[in-house]
Parts: C-alpha cells; structure tokens; sequence
C-alpha cells in the first residue's frame, strides 16, 4: 500500500497506536524491572493520549476509511472511542492503590485497544477481532489480583459464557456471511448494516437466526437477562477497579457497538420484541434482585444489569438519537459508577471492603467518601438534578417519541423498583449510627483524584448538559 | 441435498452439540473441549460459504478463530488448575461458592 | 432588570449559602448558624422588595429571565415571579429564617450537614415556585426530595428510617408517573418548527383528545395528589411529620405541602382542562373527604404531632375545593389557604417543637396546664389555634370563609339545575368548620387547661419562651392577623392569575377537527 | 362627627390589647389594679358615651341611618367586601343595651374580681367581647356580623374557662363553642345562599332585595334562608336543640354570665332575625319553625328551672326560657316586641344574675340553694333588688317585664301572622313557671331560717359600694324600663304585625289573666316554701318520676353524648384510623414492599453459582429467541 493510504492509516487508528505504543512500553519497563515505579503513569499518559486524541479527531469532524470495507473512522465513531478511553482514565487511577506493576496497565491497554478498535470496524471480521481483544484480557484481569480461590471460579464462569457469546457471535456471523455473501458491515453507506438490518426483518429463517445469535451474544456480552448469570459472580470476585473496568468500559464498547451494528435500521418485530422485552425483563430483574445484596459489588452488578436493560432501551428509539442516548447515558452512568468505586474506602481485606454493613456510619468516618457515594447512588437511582436523570430522560424521551409509550411507562416503573435498594445504602451511610468495629477506611490519594475528576466530569453533564448533547447530535 | 447444505447441516449440528455439551457435561476439561467444538462448528460453516461464495475474507477468519481458541484454552488450563488444587476435583458442580 | 437580578439572587443564594458552608470549618456551628441565618434573611429582604415592586394590574411573568439549558429539547432556564406563585414564593422566604432560627438549639448534631440541607431544601422550593419551563420544574420538585429525605432520616425520630424511605419510595412513585406524563404530552406537541418546548406558557396552548388528556391528568393529579396530600394517598405524612425534626415539620407543613396545590394550579388543571372538567366530581368529592377524614383522625390522635399533621390534611382539602370550584372567590380563597396554612401549621409545628425541647415528649395526654407553666407560650398557642379554627380577623378565615363561599356559589346553581352533587360536597365541607373546632379546642383545652402538669417538669421548671423563640412567632401571628384583616393587597396580587386560571382550565382546548 | 361609629368599635378592641398586653404575662404584668380597671371600664363607658352621640345624631335626622366604611375588606372580580357599619334604630337599641349594661357590668366586676390574681386578663377578655359584640351589633354587612358573632364566642368560650386550672370549666367552655360552631354552620349557609341569591351581604339591601319582590323573585325563598340563619341563632341564643351550652356556661364568672349569657351575646340571635325581618317577613315557615322553636324552648327550660338547686343553674334556665319568650315573639311577627323584651330582659335579668352574684360572693363561692336561707336580713341591699327584679320577671306590673312579656303574649295569642291560642296557652303556663321558680328562689335564698355551715355563716357580707350601686341601678332599670315604648320608638323599622280583628275583645281579659298567673305562681311558691317542708317532702314523693327528669334536664346532654360524640370518635378511631389508614392503605404499602423483597430473594436463590444452571439459563433465552423470531416467518 502507498504512503498515502499508509499516512492515512496512521491518523485514523493514532489512538489505536498510542495504545499499542503504551503496551510496548510498559513491557519495555517491566523487562527493564522499572514497571512498580513508571508503568502507571505510563499508562495514564498513553490512555490520556489516546482519548484526547479520538476526541480531537471527532470534533475536528474527521473521517477517513483506511481499509476499505473492514475498517473506517467517523466522527461518530471516534466520539464513541473518546468516551471509552475516557472512561478508562479513573480505572487506572484507582487501581493505583491495588495493583503495583505492569501487568494490570498492559493488559487494560490490550483491551482499550480492542474496545477502540469496535468502534471503528467495518466487518465482522474486525468486530470479532476486536471483541476478543476487548474480552481476553478481562478474563485475565478477574483472575489478576488472586486474593481468594473465588477469583478462580468466577474468571472460568465468565470465560466459558464469554467463550459461548463468541461462539454464538461467530456463527451468526457466519450465517449471515452465507446470506450476504461478504463479512461487511456496511458496504456503502457510512453507517449501519443492511446485511444485519435486512437479516433482522427479513422472511428468511436463517438470517433471522443469524440476527438473533449476534444479538444474543451482544446481550451476552452486556449481560442483559436471561444471558446475565456470569455478571454478579464475576463482579463480586473481580478486584474493585476490574469491577469498574468492566461495569463501564466493557459494557460502554459493547453497547457502542451494538448502536453501530444497528446503524439506521428501524427495529421491526421479532427482533424489536427481543430488543424491548429482555431489556425490560433486565431492568425489572436486576433491580428486584440488588434488594437483598449485602456485597456492594454484587448490588451494582445487578444494577449494572437493569442499567444495560435501559442502554439497550436506547436502540428501541429513532436511529438518528439512538448513539447520542447511548454517549450521554454511558457518561453519566460510567461516570458515578467509577465514582462510588473510586470513592469506596480501603479495608482490611477485599472482601470485607465492600461489604454493605461495612459502610455504616461511614458519613461519621469519612464524609467526603460518603457524601460522593452519596451522590453516586442517587445519579445512579436516576433522580435529579443528577446527570443520571437526564441520560434516562434522554432515552425514555427518544422510546416515548418513537411510540412505543407503552415500554417507556414500564421501563420508568421498572427503574422505580431500583430506587429502594440505592436509597439504602445512602440510609446506611448517613442515617445509620458509625458501628464502632468498624476501621477508618482510607481512600488512597490515586482514588480521591480518580473522584474527583468524575465529579468534575458529572458536574460538567450537570450544569452544561445541553452543550455536551450538542456535540452528540449526529 | 447438495454439499453446502449437508456441510452447513454438519456445522449447526456440531455447534449445537458443543452447546449441549457445555450445558449437560460436569467435567470441566470436557465442557472446554465441547466450547472448542461449537468454534469448530463455527469454522467449518465459515469455510463452507467462504468456498461456496469465493471470497478469502471468511477463511481469513478461520484463522483468527484458531486463535481465539488457542488463546481460551491457554487462559482456562490455569485457571482449571488454579480451581483443582483448591477443590480437588474436576467435577463442575464444585465450584458454586459465588451465588445469591 | 434589576429585579431580574434579584429573583435570581433570591433563587440562588440559598445554593450559594450550602456551598459556602463546606468552607466554615465544622467545629464552629455558631458561625454555621449565623451564616444560615444571614443568608435567610438577604433572601427575604430581596424577596419583599421584589414582593413590594410587582406589578399586581400586569399581566403574565415579571422579572423573568431565560437562559437555554438544553438548547437540544428547546429546555431554558426560564424563571420569573407571577400570581400563581408570588405569594408562595414571599411564603417560602418568610418561613426560611425563622425555620433557621428555630433549629438553634433544636439541632446540635451534624449542624452543618443540617442547615446544608436546609438551604439546599430552600433553594429546591424556590426553585419549584419559580420554574416556568415544565423540564426545570421537575427537576427542582425531584431535588428537594434529596436533602428532606436525608433531613427527615438523620435528625429525625426513633422510626425515622421508616418514615424517610416511606416519604421518598411515596413521593418518588408519583414523579416517576408524571416524568412519563411530562415527555409524552411534550413529545405530543411539537412546536411550529418542530422543536419541543417545556415552557408553560407553550405546554397551556397544547390542544390533546380527551383520553390523551385523561391518562396525562391523571399521572399529573396522582403526583401533586401525593405531595397534597388527598386522602387516599395521604399516610406518608403523618410519619413523616412525627419523625422529622422540627424544621423538617415546619419545611413540610409550610411550604412542602402546597407544591402539590401549587402543582394542579400550575399545571395540572390548565394543561388538561377538559379532563378537568371531566374528573372535577371525583377530585371535589376527594378533597371533601380529605376535610371530614384528616378532621376525625386529627381527633383521635394522642400524638400532638400527628393532630396538626392530619389537621394539615383536611385544610388543603379546602384548597383543593377552591381550586375546583372554578370560581375567582374560590380559587383566591385557595391562594390565601394555601398561605394561611403555611403560616398556621408552620406556627403550631415550631410550638411543639418548642414545648417537646423542654420536656421530651408529644404525648397530649403527657400535657396539661400549660397556661399556669408558661403562660406567654400559651397566648401564642392559642392565637395559632384560633387561626387553625378558621376564626374570623385570621387567615384561617380569610382562606376558608372564600374558599367556601366561592364553591357554594357555583353549587347553587347547579343544584337549581338538577345536580345535587355539588351542593352535598359543599354542606359537607362546611361541616368541615365544626370538626376543625372539635379537635383543635380538644387539643388546645387539654394542652393549655386543667391541673399542670408536663413531663419533666419537676426535674427543672419549665422555662418560658426566650426572645429567640418570642420574635420567631409574634412574626408568624403578626402574618396571620394581617392576612386575616387585610387580605386586599394579596388578592389584588393573585386576582389576575386566579382570573387566567379560570379562564385557561374552563375554555376546552379539544384538538380542532380535521376539515 | 365622622368615624364616631369606628370608635365605638375600636375603643373596646383598644381596652383589651392595652389590658391583654402590658396587665398579663405577656408583657410582665407591667401595670397595677388601677390601671387596669381604669382602662376595663373607661373605655367602655367612652363608647357608651359615643354610643349616645350617635344616638343623638340619628334622632336629629329621622330615618336616615348613619353609616360609615372603614375600609375594603377584599375585592374579589367586581364584588367587594366592605368593613362598613350601619346605625339605625334597632342598632341604636342593642348598642346602648351593650355599651350601657355592658359598662355597668365592668364597674361591677371592679368589686367582684377585687381578689382574683389575673384581673388583668378578666378585663381584657370582656373588653374584647364588647368589641366583637359591636362589630356583631353595628355591621352593616352579615360578613361583618359573622366576624362578630364568631368572636363573641370565643370571647365566651375564653371567660367561660376563665379559671381554667379546672378542667371542667375550660370543657364548659369547649362546648359552648363549638355548639355555636354547629349554629355557625348553618348560618354560614345562610350567609352564602344569600350571596349567591343577591351578590351582597349588606344586610340593609338585602331587606330591600326581598322587600322589592315581596318575597318572590330573589332566586332563593326566603324560608330556606330563614331556616339556616335561625340554626345560627339557635346556637347562639341556647334554643331547642342547641340550648345545652348554656346552663353549663355559668362555670365562668359571674358578670361574665350577667353580661354574655342573659343581657347581650344570648340575644344575638334575637338581634339577627329582626335585623333581617325583611327576610323573614317572607319567610311564613320559617317564622312558623321559629315560633314553635321558641314556645317550645321557653316551656321546656322553665320546667326544669323548677327543681335545679344551684342559684345559677336556675336563672341559666331561665334565660333559655326568656329568650324562647323572644323568638315567639319573632315568630309571630312581632319583632319589635322581640327587642322590647330583650332590653327589658338584659335589665332584670342582669339584675338578677349580679345579684346572684353578690349572694356567693358574701357566701363565700357557696353556689348551692339548699345551703342558703335567711339572707334577707344580713345583705339587704342585694335581698331588695334582687326581689324587685325577680318581681320584674315574674311579670307582676308594673314592672318592666310584665309590659313586654303580656305584649308577647298578646301578639302570640292574635298575631296575623301565625298567632293563635296554642301558643298562647303554653306561653302563658311558661309565664305561670317563671313566677314559681322565681319566687321559689327568692324564697330558698332569702327567706326562711338559715342551712348555712358555720363559718360560713359569720363571714357572709354585703358586698362593697360599687356592686350594689350597680344593683341598684339595675333594679331601677327594671322597674321603669317598661315603660320606654321599644315598640313603637321600632315602629317605623320593624312594623308590628296586624292582629285579627276578631279577638280583640279578648285583649283586655288576657291581660287581666297574665297577672293573675304570675301572682298565683308567686304565690303557690311562696305557699309551698314558706310552709313547714313535709309539704314540700310529700310533694317530691309524689312526683318523684317527673322530678327526675326534670332535675336531669330530660338527659339531653346524655343523649347527645351517646348519639353523637361516641359514634364520631368509634367511627374516626375503629374505621378511619385502623382499618384505613393502617390496615388497608398502609397495609397494602407494607405488603407491595415485603413482596418486591421476596422477589429479590428469589431471584438471588435462582443465581444458584452453578455454571450448569447459567448455561441452562442461555440456552433457555437463546432458544427462545430463536422460536420467537421464527414465530413470525
């Protein structure tokens, strides 16, 4: 290929390469032995680089298609990019505190990269490519921080189903390969996939089986019930910042993806069917079930599971909103979760750190952890003023414009039940008297900074929502 | 019945069988090669139609599904290991202390 | 301009006050209270000069401004004072210093969390007053519940837990009701150029079929009917007034409650008037039983807290009666309840809490002869009893003797016409005045008269009320008497709205048929 | 001069924050006795004074009215609601009855309350009834009435309870006011009929209104109104069945019972149908209604004034009893006879209630007639004036209560306008009681041998100048008060009705009948008293079933106790409170709630941790799905 197409490569995927420079480094430092001291802020730049530069490149409006028919940028895309990356940029942070050396960095690289790479694939080909680069190292990151042989359990139970989603992802990939006779996803237009579109309203058995095992795997991967099981385990094993990783990161590119793999075609029954009713089930689902956790992660494993139901409530909306709904509602909602993470005091051990009843009274130990838990539930419970409400509005807006009033009414009722179980834990930690057993957790400064720049990222959707929707009008 | 179809019949059967298998078998080391056996499902439809429509990019990724399973395999031994030395024992049902 | 100005100072100094409070370290509560109280008391000078410099022969908004929010949905920041909400607005800022000043000794844990809070509350209320784009509006009503459910859970009484979520899980249901209520009549009717608008002003030209307008009336009623409270979905509110501290109590009968009145005046019933005229029986029959239930509980209750918290129920059932009755005296009448109460149940809520710092307890039976103990407390505690009564030259009066008056006159006739429905409900509110004597003068007789006796008394004497607590309700009865005997200046300021209200809610707005 | 009326309103208003304020608590007790009673009956006499000028005012130019606006109430779309007050005749009238009596009545208090710690406040309560009462008296508009009529009930509920470390009395008071609140109710209907009839309250035009159409075209008859606005005055002027409030009234005070429940606040009701006779001239049920109402209350109390044994008791009965004399007499038509009675009615009756007065305070608070006697002699001065007022009420001419109650039998027996014997035969056998229980009062107080306990007995005194100056005057009052011609001075206000021509023969011979009853009550009573008491015993054995009735009041209290209190509080605490609230509406809550935490549990148990069952769980929804969208091929 000439220089151009070899120039044009360069820009397109710079985040990509910024990334891929990060993983070299980092390797580089822990050969060098030098990984304890450098490799997070190694990281940190790298990723901090990459987002910046996804998120340029989108605003400059840039767009480019370096390879042909598997790969192209849009603005679109990258915006998408800019979020994940973005997004990722706490994680590390807080991960400071738990995880010395360069494995964790270099493998939450890796899997930036195969999130980036989603975002921007033209064919199934390197859809497939790059959720496998997006999973593979998450199996890994479950079992990192091996603290308790359930890590164990919980890494195999998640890659099984997450090797089964592949699998199912594969063969319907390769059905509709048959039907269509290429593995592209767009051939022509700039966005969306008559292949998958036609497949979901067409007469014909198999493409529709097609359709719906990619959407299955999709469902899988989100973990949207009844393809949620993997989720609380995984959650409730995986070290706090995996946790986060993937409550947000994950979920974020899957769902990206799947706005992209949707592109501009109306759902039509069955597939609408499928698309609002497992959604709803979810929501009802992981809020009913969070009632009665007592381990914190496993409850925002659950509400993580309602919140993919309303992420996937976007898709029920008109094509033009879907991927605006989606942005915002991946920002507020990524943006509290890496919130109350970050915000979450150390304890003695990784276990008893998110217990429930470890955070009672925690407003008389630590009030600023509090107060941002605080703020982290309510987003997440979805009431105003916080940002969390209008990502919700946003969507139910788009369900209700689209006509299907209905679903919207039983999605806002659905999203009433989770109130109960949020509302608890803020109980716990301000209305509960401070149990003496309890130690004065501390929030590692990496944390408190981590904290703090999601504040100030809600705070920015808080105040200024109007303008961060203008950028994402398609 | 022509090959394709017989050759596509064959994938799906192989497919849904590593499916069945992944549910119903209680050895671990079984369930992972029953994983294998849907992805080879998967590989054989994909040459199939990649042959019938003769076009390189579905045997391309053939290739990259050899890969893919490499990579589950090389992270699921350790992990089987890891959960063997602990539970002593390869039957599936052991390993149920996550739930609720 | 200026005044402009102004009404955003008044809106936002509250806001600004709470975050200043994170600077005041928190060892030092005596500066925590008076930086609370200083910024109460800017907000209600501005908010009187702002009172004093409206236009009451004007029509629509004054002082508004507007600012896109979210340019995207066509939601601004549009606020500005009118007569629907001048005198809740004036209402809110009074009650702010005095609900601060009340707290003083009252609250001596997590001061400063506390009057965060307080300020935050304020500020939520302003806000939900002020609002005039539907988007704003919500979000100010949902805020509110925030700090009044962390209020209510951390400073309140031994089942406070309960009563909080109880008050949240209530109030949460009925918004989220109304949120699908508010995006579907937005998304109903775009606007000339396609883009929505939130702004009222817009929202009251809508012009929906009556079914649309039925189910969106009824998610809307459901959700002020909630915050009102109309019997039946009234049982947060005696929880929630007996667990909630002081000024939680205070917060919620003064100003709380009325947001839901304000609600269906604001928007319920002119968004949707046909379905108003359609649902106008059921709702007047509602209210009516709102006025007979919270008398007959109020008069079983030995808690002295639940007496006025269900005595609350029955008297804004009388502004939902002058509401309904679509006529300029009832509705006006309403207005004036609507403050009245504010005032009234406010007055006697900061008297309880007075009494219960110095002896620890709400039970009436507990009480007795207060008047020998302490004689000034009683005075007050009478007057706001009185005023409670309904008894002419108060605000009690003023706002039911209207209130009354106004649905009469529209029953009458229809009476003569051959639907007795109305006149029934009517003699049946009126039946109201006689139950409000029943258990307010049992209340007050057993608290004030017989033998004295309070808890605690023997162990220190009662001490009567200090200057603090002196000033806070000679400025509450001065309120009353004035809206008592010289209710004009009020009622010119609502007159105009009251009249836009009745014309909006009983000309139909069906959609036009198709040619 | 202008704002004489405002003044006269105010001054009293003025009195009692002056007294409210700095005599009490409130202020510190900042001022002495002297002050206090300075400003208690200065200001009162000042607007009896103001009164007189006014009164002046009126006579200078007959007929027109003086009326004055203070100010604008509200205004509400075009219809305003004016503080005005209004100065004719009747007004006149009841306004020297309030301000005059009411002033003595102060200065008599000044002795009477001597010892009582919280004169103070004594004072202001009565300074702030008169206020109200003028407001009541002096309104032009039945808004301005009802503000009045409201107050004075609170005026009375507050000095009913005037000592109130006994709960009993502060009960006494509760009840009062709030069975005027069920009067006020029905008068509130009456007000707003009205309204809506005739869009305004002012009472002048509404008497027009009706007088213009004769009754008929206001869209609203005049009976209905009628009715209502008489169960307000049934609640405050203690008639059938609204009467129980009264008796048990007298826990306040002693002027307080002379001043609000016999010479003024009681005859509101009186005040307020002849006020509105526009009305109920038109209004020939309602004046039927009323007459009955009347007669029937008049008999009925004065029956059981014949038993009761506490001094007060008696003369509450009997005030029930006077002012059913009063509503016969509105009934019939004769409103202006009505006002006659209530003038010369306030005289003895204050007379009587102050003398009454006088006799506990030399007992010592003895209330109880069976432990009295043989008063005559040790405090004469009470014992003459008392005598004379009990004379007045018993009819005996020529005193004052024999001029108007023979005229309200008269027009009871002969109005046009639904006289007729009945009414008659019972009224006067009312008349007959009076003059017993009257004399047997007298008599048990007064005469006879002493049942008084020792130290009682040497301690009893004649109480000081400025109550027996008050007595005196009093007494005068009701000996000559017949003889202001009330009537006629009405005439031109409140016309008397026509009598039927037929029975005029009978005039002269009814009269003649009248006196002859009241001597022969006094008589038997003095007869059957004064006698050596087996008589008396004998008696009591003989009517031992009816005297226990009477001396129970016919259980009315009890009645309403059972009938209506019970149920209210059964129904409010069983069904409201515990099935609704907490049962059903909290219980359903409580159980929603309960319900979505088993589901959780639920839920949580099918995340069983086994990767068979989560597998099981894909294949189940990728199954599904599968069949789903084949379904629709």
């Amino acid at each position: 290929m000439n220089a151009a197409t070899a120039g044009l490569a360069f820009t397109a995927m710079l985040p990509e390469h910024l990334l891929l420079l990060g993983m070299v480094l980092l390797v580089g430092l822990e050969i060098a032995g030098r990984g304890r001291r450098l490799s997070g802020t190694v990281a940190l730049a790298c990723v901090g680089a990459a987002a910046a530069t996804a998120a340029s490149l989108a605003l400059q409006g840039y767009s480019a298609t370096p390879f042909a028919g598997h790969f192209s940028v849009a603005p679109a895309a990258l915006l998408g990019q800019a979020v994940v990356l973005a997004l990722a940029l706490p994680v590390l942070l807080m991960a400071r505190g738990e995880f010395t050396g360069g494995e964790f960095p270099a493998l939450l690289l890796a899997s930036l990269y195969g999130a980036g790479l989603m975002q921007s694939a033209d064919s199934f080909l390197t859809l497939f490519l790059g959720l496998e680069i997006l999973s593979l190292p998450v199996y890994v990151l479950v079992l990192l921080a091996y603290r308790r042989p359930q890590c164990a359990e919980a890494a195999l139970k998640y890659l099984v189903l997450g090797g089964a989603a592949t699998a199912m992802f594969l063969m319907g990939a390769s059905l509709l390969y048959g039907s269509a006779g290429s593995l592209g996803l767009t051939p022509g237009q700039a966005l969306g996939i008559p292949s998958l579109g036609t497949a979901l309203g067409s007469g014909d058995s198999m493409a529709r089986a097609a359709a719906v095992l990619i959407l299955v795997a999709l469902f899988m991967k989100a973990a949207i019930v009844p393809f949620h099981s993997w989720a609380p385990d995984a959650y409730e094993a995986a070290s706090v910042p995996v946790t986060a990783y993937m409550a947000v990161v994950v979920k974020a590119a899957v769902l990206l993806a799947a706005v992209r793999l949707f592109g501009a075609t109306e759902l039509v029954t069955p597939t609408f069917d499928l698309v609002a009713v497992l959604p709803l089930l979810s929501i009802v689902w992981g809020n009913l079930a969070a009632m009665r956790q007592t381990s914190l992660r496993r409850m925002v494993a659950y509400s993580s599971i309602a919140h993919a139901g309303y992420l996937f409530y976007a898709l029920l909306g008109a094509p033009a909103g879907r991927l605006q709904a989606t942005v915002f509602y991946l920002l507020a909602y990524g943006l509290f979760n890496l919130l109350l993470f970050a915000a979450l005091p150390a304890a003695g051990d990784d276990r008893e750190r998110d217990r429930l009843p470890q955070l009672q009274g925690l407003f008389q130990r630590s009030p600023f952890a509090a107060l941002m838990i605080g703020m982290a539930m309510l987003s997440l419970a979805g009431i105003p003023p916080f940002p969390g409400f209008v990502g919700k509005f946003l969507i139910f807006k788009n369900v209700i414009a689209a006509g299907h009033t209905g679903y919207a009414v039983l999605g806002l009722l659905g999203s009433y039940l989770g109130i109960y179980f949020y509302l608890r834990v803020t109980q716990l930690m301000f209305m509960s008297p401070d149990s003496p057993g309890q130690v004065a957790g501390t929030v590692t400064v990496s944390a408190r900074v981590a904290s703090l720049v999601c504040m100030a990222g809600a705070l920015l959707l808080l105040i200024f929502p109007g303008w961060m929707l203008g950028h994402l009008l398609p | 019945m022509d090959k394709t179809s017989l050759l596509l019949g064959l994938a799906i059967a192989l497919f849904v069988l590593g499916l069945l298998g992944v549910i119903v078998r209680r050895n671990v080391l079984v369930m992972l090669m029953c994983m294998e056996l849907m992805l080879n499902g998967v590989n054989l439809s994909l040459v199939t139609f990649s042959q019938q429509s003769g076009d390189t990019a579905g045997a391309v990724l053939v290739f990259l599904v050899f890969v893919v399973a490499t990579v589950e395999i090389a992270l699921a031994i350790p992990i089987v290991l890891l959960l063997v030395r602990d539970k002593r024992t390869l039957d599936l049902a052991a390993y149920g202390d996550l739930k609720g | 301009m200026l005044e402009a100005v102004a009404l955003n100072a008044v809106l936002f100094l509250p806001l600004a006050g709470a975050l200043g409070l994170l600077l005041v370290p928190g060892d030092q509560p005596a500066r925590v209270r008076r930086l609370t109280l200083v910024v109460m008391a800017i907000g209600l000078a501005l908010t009187a000069w702002l009172y004093i410099r409206y236009d009451s022969n004007a029509a629509g908004l004054q002082f508004q401004s507007r600012v896109p929010w979210v340019a995207a949905w066509g939601v601004n920041y549009l606020i500005g004072l009118d007569g629907y909400n001048i005198l809740l607005v004036m209402l809110t800022a009074f009650l702010g210093p005095l609900v601060t000043a009340s707290a003083f000794t009252a609250i001596t844990k997590d001061v400063k969390l506390f009057y965060a809070m307080v300020l935050l509350i304020q500020f939520a209320m302003l806000g939900t007053f002020l609002a005039q784009d539907l988007f704003l509006f919500y979000v100010f009503w949902e805020t509110m519940l925030i700090p009044m459910f962390l209020m209510i859970g951390i400073w309140g009484g031994e089942r406070r837990i309960y009563a909080t979520i109880k008050f949240f899980l209530y109030t949460a249901f009925g918004s989220i009701l109304m949120l699908a209520a508010i995006i579907v009549l937005v998304v109903s009717l775009p606007g000339a150029d396609g883009r929505l608008s939130f702004a009222f002003a817009d929202l009251v030209q809508a012009r929906l079929p009556l079914p649309l307008q039925g189910w969106l009336l009824a998610a809307f009623a459901l959700s002020f009917a909630i915050k009102v409270p109309m019997v039946p979905l009234h049982t947060w509110l005696p929880d929630a007034h007996v667990q909630a501290p002081t000024a939680g109590s205070v917060i919620l009968a003064g100003v709380l409650l009325k947001m839901g009145t304000y609600g269906f005046m604001k928007l319920g019933f002119p968004l949707f008037p046909d379905a108003t005229q359609l649902f106008t029986p059921v709702l007047m029959l509602l209210a009516v039983v709102s006025i007979v239930y919270g008398a007959c509980l109020a008069l079983v209750q030995d808690d002295i807290k639940k007496i006025i918290a269900y005595s609350s129920i029955s008297h804004l059932g009388y502004v939902m009666m002058g509401l309904l009755s679509l006529e300029l005296t009832g509705i006006q009448g309403a207005v004036i309840q609507m403050v009245s109460h504010g005032l009234v149940a406010a007055g006697l809520f900061l008297m309880v809490g007075m009494i219960y710092e110095r002896c620890h307890t709400r039970e009436l039976s507990a009480y007795g002869g207060l008047a020998r103990l302490l004689p000034v407390y009683s005075v007050f505690f009478m007057v706001l009893t009185l005023a409670s009564v309904g008894l002419p030259t108060t605000s009690g009066f003023t706002g039911e003797f209207l209130v009354l008056l106004g649905a009469f006159t529209v029953a009458w006739p229809q009476h003569l016409a051959g639907h007795p429905l109305p006149l029934a409900l009517a003699v049946g509110a009126v039946s109201g005045i006689v139950l409000g004597a029943l258990y307010m003068l049992r209340f007050a007789s057993g608290f004030l008269f017989g033998a004295a006796k309070a808890p605690q008394a023997e162990a220190h004497p009662l001490a009567d009320l200090d200057g603090r607590e002196k000033t806070i309700l000679a400025l509450i009865v001065v309120a009353v008497f004035a809206l008592g005997l010289f209710p004009g200046e009020p009622l010119r300021k609502t007159a105009i709205a009251a009249q836009q209200f009745r014309q909006l809610v009983t000309t139909s707005r069906l959609p036009a048929l198709a040619p | 001069m202008p704002g004489t009326l405002t003044l006269i309103v105010l001054l009293p208003l003025l009195g009692f924050l002056l007294n409210g304020v700095l005599a009490t608590q409130l202020g510190g007790n900042r001022v002495g006795k002297r002050f206090v009673t300075t400003v208690g009956c200065g200001l009162p006499l000042l607007s009896f004074a103001l009164v007189l000028s006014a009164f002046g005012q009126l006579q200078s130019a007959p007929g027109a009215p003086l009326l004055e606006v203070a100010y604008r109430w509200a205004l509400i779309g075009n219809s305003a609601f004016e503080i005005a007050f209004y100065f004719d005749r009747l007004t006149a009238v009841m306004a020297l009855i309030v301000t005059g009596v009411g002033s003595v009545i102060h200065i008599y208090s000044v002795g009477y309350m001597a010892h009582d710690k919280s004169v103070g406040r004594f004072f202001a309560y009565l300074n702030l009834f008169l206020f109200f009462m003028l407001l009541l008296v002096l309104g032009r508009s039945l808004l301005v009435l009802f503000v009045g009529w409201e107050g004075v009930g609170l005026a009375s509920y507050l000095l009913i309870g005037f000592w109130f470390d006994d709960l009993a009395n502060a009960r006494a008071g509760k009840k009062a006011f709030i069975t005027n609140r069920i009067g006020d109710a029905g008068f509130l209907l009456g007000m707003f009929l009205l309204y809506t009839a005739l869009g305004t309250l002012d009472m002048d035009r509404i008497n027009a209104a009706f007088a213009l159409t004769g009754g008929a075209a206001p869209a609203v008859s005049a009976s209905l109104v009628g009715i209502l606005l008489f169960i307000g005055a049934t609640g405050k002027s203690a008639q059938i069945p609204l009467h129980v409030w009264l008796p048990d009234a007298m826990a306040g005070p002693t002027p307080v019972s002379a001043l609000i429940h016999a010479a003024t606040m009681v005859t509101a009701g009186v005040y307020l149908v002849a006020r509105l006779s526009g009305v109920y001239q038109h209004a020939s049920e309602a004046s039927a209604v009323i007459a009955a109402v009347g007669v029937a209350t008049a008999f009925f109390a004065a029956t059981v004034a014949l038993v009761q044994n506490d001094i007060k008791k008696v003369l509450a009965y009997s005030t029930v009893s006077q002012l059913g004399f009063m509503f016969l007499a509105l009934g019939v038509g004769a409103y202006g006879v009505a006002i006659f009675h209530v003038m010369t009615h306030a005289f003895f009756k204050a007379c009587l209630f102050l003398g009454a007065g006088s006799v506990i305070h030399a007992l010592g608070g003895e209330q109880d007639l069976r432990k009295m006697g043989g008063l005559a002699r040790r405090i004469p001065v009470t014992f003459v004036t008392f005598a004379v007022a009990t004379a007045a009420i018993a009819g005996i001419p020529p005193l004052a209560g024999f001029f108007s109650k023979d005229e309200i039998l008269w027009y009871a027996f002969a109005s046009e306008r639904g006289g007729s014997p009945l009414l008659w035969l019972v009224a006067a056998a009312t008349a007959l009681m009076t003059a017993f229980y009257m004399t047997r009062l007298l008599w048990l107080a007064f005469m006879g041998t002493s049942r008084m306990s020792a130290e009682v007995e040497h301690q009893v005194h004649e109480s000081p100048a400025s109550m027996t100056a008050v007595l005196a005057l009093l007494a005068g009052l009701s000996t000559v008060g017949g003889f202001i011609a009330v009537p006629h001075f009405l005439e031109a206000l409140l016309p008397l009705p026509a009598t039927q021509e037929h029975l005029h023969a009978y005039e002269t011979p009814l009269l003649v009948v009248s006196v002859v009853l009241a001597v022969a009550g006094a008589a038997a009573a003095a007869w059957l008293f004064g006698g050596d008491p087996a008589r008396l015993r004998a008696l009591g054995l003989r009517f031992a079933g009816p005297h226990r009735w009477l001396a129970g009041k016919y259980f009315i209290d009890e009645l309403y106790e059972k009938v209506l209190a019970r149920p209210l509080v059964w129904v409010s605490e069983a069904v409201f409170l515990r099935l609704f609230d907490r049962r059903l509406i909290d219980g359903a809550l409580d159980g929603l709630a309960t319900l979505g935490q088993r589901c959780g549990g639920w839920l949580a148990r099918l995340q069983s941790g086994q990767l068979h069952a989560y597998a099981g769980l894909v294949l189940v929804g990728l199954v599904g799905a599968l069949l789903w969208s084949w379904r629709h091929a």
